[in-house]
């Protein structure tokens, strides 16, 4: 075959020809592809802690560059991107990432969880009901279950490959004798398929409770400790806890003074309990007022 | 005695002891390089387990016993004379370089083997956390996963060795040395282990405690059945605790008899020594 | 007792001394056959403790065995066997009273014969009673008097219903008629009894043989 | 934080400001906030003789810093009367607590509207109408609201047992006196305003790293007046106009047996954020756990995630982000202990 014009060998090469000089979804391909089978490892292995090469982000470590890097490998020009920061759309580093990614990615930007695709949140589950071909990206500040009682990450390691989390049950077990309930509020350790233990980032109670068995994959990315864990769809997932004081969410002081609700989950906002997810009160909202 | 008593007891004990559960086969171990004009590892004691050539240490040099269920072996001597590199190989944390140790027939592993050392913190326990967590620690290693079973045989086992309820709650850094010592005996009494170490355990305890400990002790090896090695230079804590006792001298065994006979008629001269230097 | 297990204590060409001291004892024999006592008398420093502790393990003698035999089922030389097993008759066969005690110093006396004869305590509570020192039995033994830490030790060597008895000198340490009622209750259950004292001891009126230890030697007196 | 990001007016001033503040001309770089955390490493505010120690130590921070500490401590020395709440405007205040707060939460210049991704295009304004940055804050000023005026968050929190923190005496002033342990609360915290800022981040990382729960309550930016008594008539008058950054977080923490907060505060000359927030995480830690505190020990995990710049300095920072989810829960979870 007559060589014609150079054939570009790589995806780069391609986008350069068609006038698109800087990578797509601004990661370069090595990064994605890395990321990519990142992901896939994790799906593989439930819960485990997967190293991926993190790479510097334009958005501080600890700001979210994980779940970034995972929704920037994944994206495509027909997806539609949600991010969130403690179930607000509006904080100034949910709104950099949603630019940065719509703009990167050339694709379409929402705040309605329904419309979304790929959906990246800080600390938080949309308490929307989310569909099969919907997909979950949670930001992760310490991947480690066992940092606190482990405090070596060799050690650690050694513990979750033979399985044996007795530190994490003792410190359970240290807080129900001494203050009746676990130490933990958000973060709350869970068992994944009944063996592995996994941190689900600092989610409250009240979402740890809503893990099991989700119809959407949920991929955790931590940039700063470059770790990626993934929950396969319908996997178990069961917070760490004695079979006689199971984990009990948290209870708000009042109704939300936006949309009533008594059964979402809620926080004080200037001595007035309102929903924590904007959008999911949004659409209860529309749904009451006619 | 109504029934004949002696007919029908002929019947129960036989005459000579059961399977010994622990067996050790000389046992050696040198800290250091060594080196061929090392002392003769074959050769007599020669005063000085330190090679004056490559200055290694024999800590411990052909050391073989035997120690059967509901046995326990007092192991005495002054210190550097080898007892606590007996007890870190005894107790996996050290593999001997030559020699063996079988408990029930196979090789030892960790699970078969409990240690209650001189001071709980160094015995990897968890100061910061309750004394009732400490030894619910084992039951959770053990699979348990239920609260009101865990919290219950904790509390069980840590009345039984005199600790009050309302302090089970409390750090272990808070309770006195006596009272950290009858934590780690509830630890053993969790699951009776096959062996149980004990180390230096009324050491730099004032007397009234020591007696209390040493009746608990008394109490715990006899409950639990299993081979228990008790080494201390305490030699009136061994004689209560131990039927039998071997002395250790520069890492080798210089005698070895049941308790009575070591303390009353001693034969080696390193052993007259450390009998007649006890403060009657 | 049935003739099944017949025990006896055969001692042979025992002698022992110490260090520069005298001999104490020079190729001393006796055998004690189950459903006897064996009585061995003495002045005081005569050697009887050192016989009673030679006959229990706690003495290595010089030469000399003692041979513990128990029907068919074997016998063992305490001079000879080894740590385990010598440990072993002494905790399941041999009761001996040698004025040796050691207990955790805060038991309770009756907890600790009970403990000495593996048996309960409520027994161990009587056994205190025929001595009439039950009212010692709730004391820590740590703080009892030296003769009664002896009674009490000197009750739980006779309540462990042994075969084979050694005791030292025990009409000393309990009023003699119970102690000689005991005695010969054991004798009467099969048990092989071994015991000195003094030269006008009481126990010389159940004894099958009496022996006088001098200068070493035991002379046997016709019955 | 909630200061929402709907397109306003408010927002587009804000990102206006802080872009003006980057575009920096080609051969002169804008070191405002280098001096800024000069300054407050020196112990004193007078950015033009920080840019001049920085010039003369050509860019070596360190080094400029000791060249001020010298100089200042040759400058005669009078007396600034104590700064009273009413005399600080507070141009910038965030809560990642709560999403709404009672005073109102605000960007000012916000540094994380900064954006990290280096612009190599030249097209911004002439350098020269670049307004000096701190006389232009300085002037808009006039309607901000009072320190005194505007209400503390953590007067909100009352359902939380928490730490006593020691009586505030008031601190002696490091380059004046020789200050010798035990410190008292006030005089360590002087010390420390004055501490290096990379080690300050990095020991605030430790300590975040193995905490439970930390919260940043409150982040004011204010310019404080600082006024003195008049030479001749004694009446105290505005001497200057020194911005400082000021942080109140809580820690998680023991409250006698029982799950609780522990409040830290921290305050520092200038506007480098994250030398107030790590101040205010290391207050908050001395006073947490009591005797109970974990040794700290340097293994080569601690020492690598100690050294690594942006990963301490961003999960720093990164307590600005709203944490009202997880506080909520902290706090549900600490009534519910407290209670049973």
């Amino acid at each position: 075959m007559t060589p014609g014009p150079q054939r570009p060998s790589t995806v780069a090469a391609l986008a350069a020809q068609h006038g698109r000089p800087e990578a797509y979804a601004y990661l370069d391909e090595d990064t994605k592809r890395n990321v990519r089978r990142a992901i896939l490892k994790a799906l593989a292995i439930p819960g485990w802690q997967v190293p991926f090469a993190s790479r510097e982000m334009p958005v501080a470590r600890g700001w979210g560059s994980g779940g970034l890097q995972v929704t920037l490998s994944l994206v495509g020009p027909n997806d539609v991107v949600k991010v969130i920061d403690q179930g607000d759309d509006h904080s100034s580093n949910a709104v950099g990432m949603r630019k940065l990614i719509s703009e990167s990615a050339g694709c379409a930007e929402t705040t309605s969880t329904t419309a979304a695709t790929i959906i990246q949140s800080r600390h938080r589950i949309p308490e929307l009901d989310l569909r099969a071909d919907q997909l979950l990206v949670l930001q992760v500040p310490h991947p480690e279950p066992l940092r606190r009682v482990v405090p070596a990450d060799v050690a650690a390691l050694v513990h979750h490959a033979e399985r044996d989390y007795t530190p994490a049950w003792l410190d359970l077990y240290d807080a129900e004798a001494r203050i009746g309930g676990p130490r933990t509020a958000a973060d709350h350790p869970v068992l994944v398929d009944g063996a592995r233990l996994m941190s689900p980032s600092p989610i409250p109670r009240y979402d740890v409770l809503r893990l099991n068995r989700r119809p959407h994959p949920i991929l955790l990315g931590a940039g700063r400790r470059a770790r990626l864990t993934a929950l396969p769809p319908y996997i178990d997932v069961a917070p760490l806890a004695f079979e006689d004081s199971p984990l009990d969410p948290e209870h708000a002081g009042a109704p939300c003074w936006r949309c009533g609700s008594t059964q979402t989950y809620r926080v004080l906002a200037e001595r007035r309990w309102c929903c924590s997810d904007i959008d999911a009160c949004r659409v209860r909202l529309e749904a009451t007022t006619p | 005695m109504t029934t004949n008593a002696v007919a029908d007891y002929n019947d129960r004990a036989p005459l000579v002891p059961p399977e010994p559960v622990v067996s050790v086969r000389r046992l050696a171990h040198r800290f250091g390089s060594g080196c061929d004009r090392c002392i003769d590892l074959t050769g007599e004691a020669a005063g000085t387990n330190r090679c004056c050539a490559c200055g290694s240490v024999v800590a411990v040099y052909d050391a073989s016993f035997d120690i059967g269920p509901h046995e326990v072996l007092g192991v005495v001597g002054e210190s550097g004379s080898g007892k606590t590199t007996l007890l870190r190989c005894l107790h996996l944390d050290l593999t001997p370089d030559s020699g063996s140790i079988s408990v029930g027939g196979q090789a030892i592993n960790r699970s078969t083997v409990v240690m209650v050392h001189q001071n709980a913190l160094a015995a990897g326990l968890y100061p910061r956390l309750a004394a009732e967590s400490n030894v619910a620690e084992r039951l959770l290693g053990g699979g348990a996963r239920h609260f009101g079973e865990i919290h219950s045989r904790a509390a069980e086992l840590l009345n039984e060795l005199g600790l009050q309820p309302e302090r089970h709650t409390d750090a272990l850094m808070t309770f006195s040395g006596g009272m950290q010592q009858r934590v780690q005996l509830a630890r053993a009494l969790v699951d009776p282990p096959q062996v149980l170490l004990l180390d230096e355990p009324t050491t730099g305890l004032d007397p009234s405690v020591q007696a209390d400990l040493l009746d608990v002790m008394q109490r715990v090896t006899e409950a639990l059945g299993s081979a228990s090695v008790v080494v201390s230079h305490d030699l009136a804590a061994v004689r209560v605790l131990a039927s039998r006792i071997v002395v250790l001298h520069h890492g080798r065994i210089v005698e070895e008899g049941i308790a009575e006979q070591v303390l009353e008629d001693p034969q080696h001269p390193y052993t007259q020594l450390l009998v007649s230097s006890r403060l009657t | 007792m049935t003739g099944s297990a017949v025990a006896e204590i055969a001692v042979a060409g025992l002698s022992k001394r110490f260090d520069a001291h005298p001999v104490v004892l020079d190729d001393v024999a006796l055998s004690a056959r189950g459903g006897g006592l064996t009585l061995i008398v003495g002045a005081p420093g005569s050697g009887k403790s050192t016989f009673v502790r030679c006959l229990t393990g706690v003495y290595r003698p010089d030469a000399g065995g003692v041979t513990y035999r128990l029907g068919g089922r074997g016998a063992v030389d305490v001079t000879t066997a080894d740590a385990r097993t010598v440990a072993w008759l002494r905790a399941h066969h041999i009761a001996s009273f040698d004025g040796l005690l050691a207990a955790a110093p805060r038991l309770p006396a009756a907890v600790v014969a009970a403990r000495v004869a593996r048996c309960s305590r409520p027994s161990a509570v009587a056994a205190l009673g025929r001595f009439h020192i039950s009212s010692l039995a709730p004391v820590p033994i740590g703080r009892l008097r030296g003769t009664d830490r002896l009674t009490v030790a000197l009750a739980a060597a006779l309540l462990a219903e042994r075969p084979f008895v050694v005791l030292d000198e025990p009409d000393r340490y309990a009023d003699p008629d119970s102690v000689t009622r005991w005695v010969r209750r054991l004798t009467d259950d099969g048990a092989a009894v071994v015991a000195t004292g003094s030269l006008d001891s009481a126990l010389e009126s159940i004894a099958t043989a009496t022996g006088e230890l001098r200068r070493g030697k035991i002379e046997w007196r016709r019955p | 934080m909630y200061a929402s990001m709907h397109e306003n007016d408010a927002l587009c001033a804000a990102r206006a400001l802080a872009q003006r503040a980057t575009a920096g001309p080609g051969g002169h770089a804008d070191t405002s906030m280098l001096e800024e955390q000069v300054c407050a490493e020196a112990g004193l505010w007078e950015t033009t003789a920080a840019r001049r120690a920085l010039d003369q130590s050509r860019g070596d921070a360190a080094h400029a810093v000791s060249m001020l500490r010298v100089w200042a401590a040759t400058q005669p020395h009078v007396q600034a009367l104590p700064v009273s709440p009413d005399d600080v405007a507070v141009v910038r205040r965030l809560s990642s607590a709560y999403p709404r707060i009672p005073g109102g939460q605000w960007l000012g210049l916000a540094p994380e509207l900064i954006s990290r991704q280096l612009n190599w295009t030249d097209d911004d304004g002439p350098a020269a109408d670049r307004p000096e940055l701190t006389a232009d804050v300085t002037a808009a000023t006039a309607d901000a609201p009072t320190r005194a005026a505007t209400p503390r968050v953590r007067d909100l929190i009352d359902i939380a047992a928490t730490v006593p923190s020691p009586a505030d005496g008031a601190g002696d002033d490091p380059a004046r006196t020789v200050l010798t342990p035990p410190y008292s609360r006030a005089n360590r915290l002087a010390m420390l305003a004055r501490g290096e800022t990379g080690a300050l981040v990095a020991l605030a990382a430790l300590i975040l790293g193995r905490r439970q729960e930390a919260v940043m309550v409150e982040l004011t930016v204010g310019v404080a007046a600082i006024r003195i008594s008049h030479p001749r008539t004694g009446l105290p008058c505005a001497a200057a106009e020194v911005p400082v950054t000021e942080v109140e977080v809580v820690l998680d923490a023991d409250v006698d047996g029982r799950p609780g907060l522990a409040t830290g505060w921290g305050a520092s000359l200038g506007r480098v954020e994250r030398r107030a927030i790590s101040l205010a995480l290391l207050d908050g830690a001395m006073q947490a756990d009591g005797e109970l505190r974990e040794p700290l020990t340097l293994d080569e995990q601690t020492v690598v995630a100690a050294t690594d710049g942006p990963a301490t300095n961003g999960f720093v920072e990164h307590l600005r982000l709203p944490h009202y989810a997880s506080f909520a829960s902290y706090l549900a979870n600490v009534a519910g202990r407290t209670a049973s």
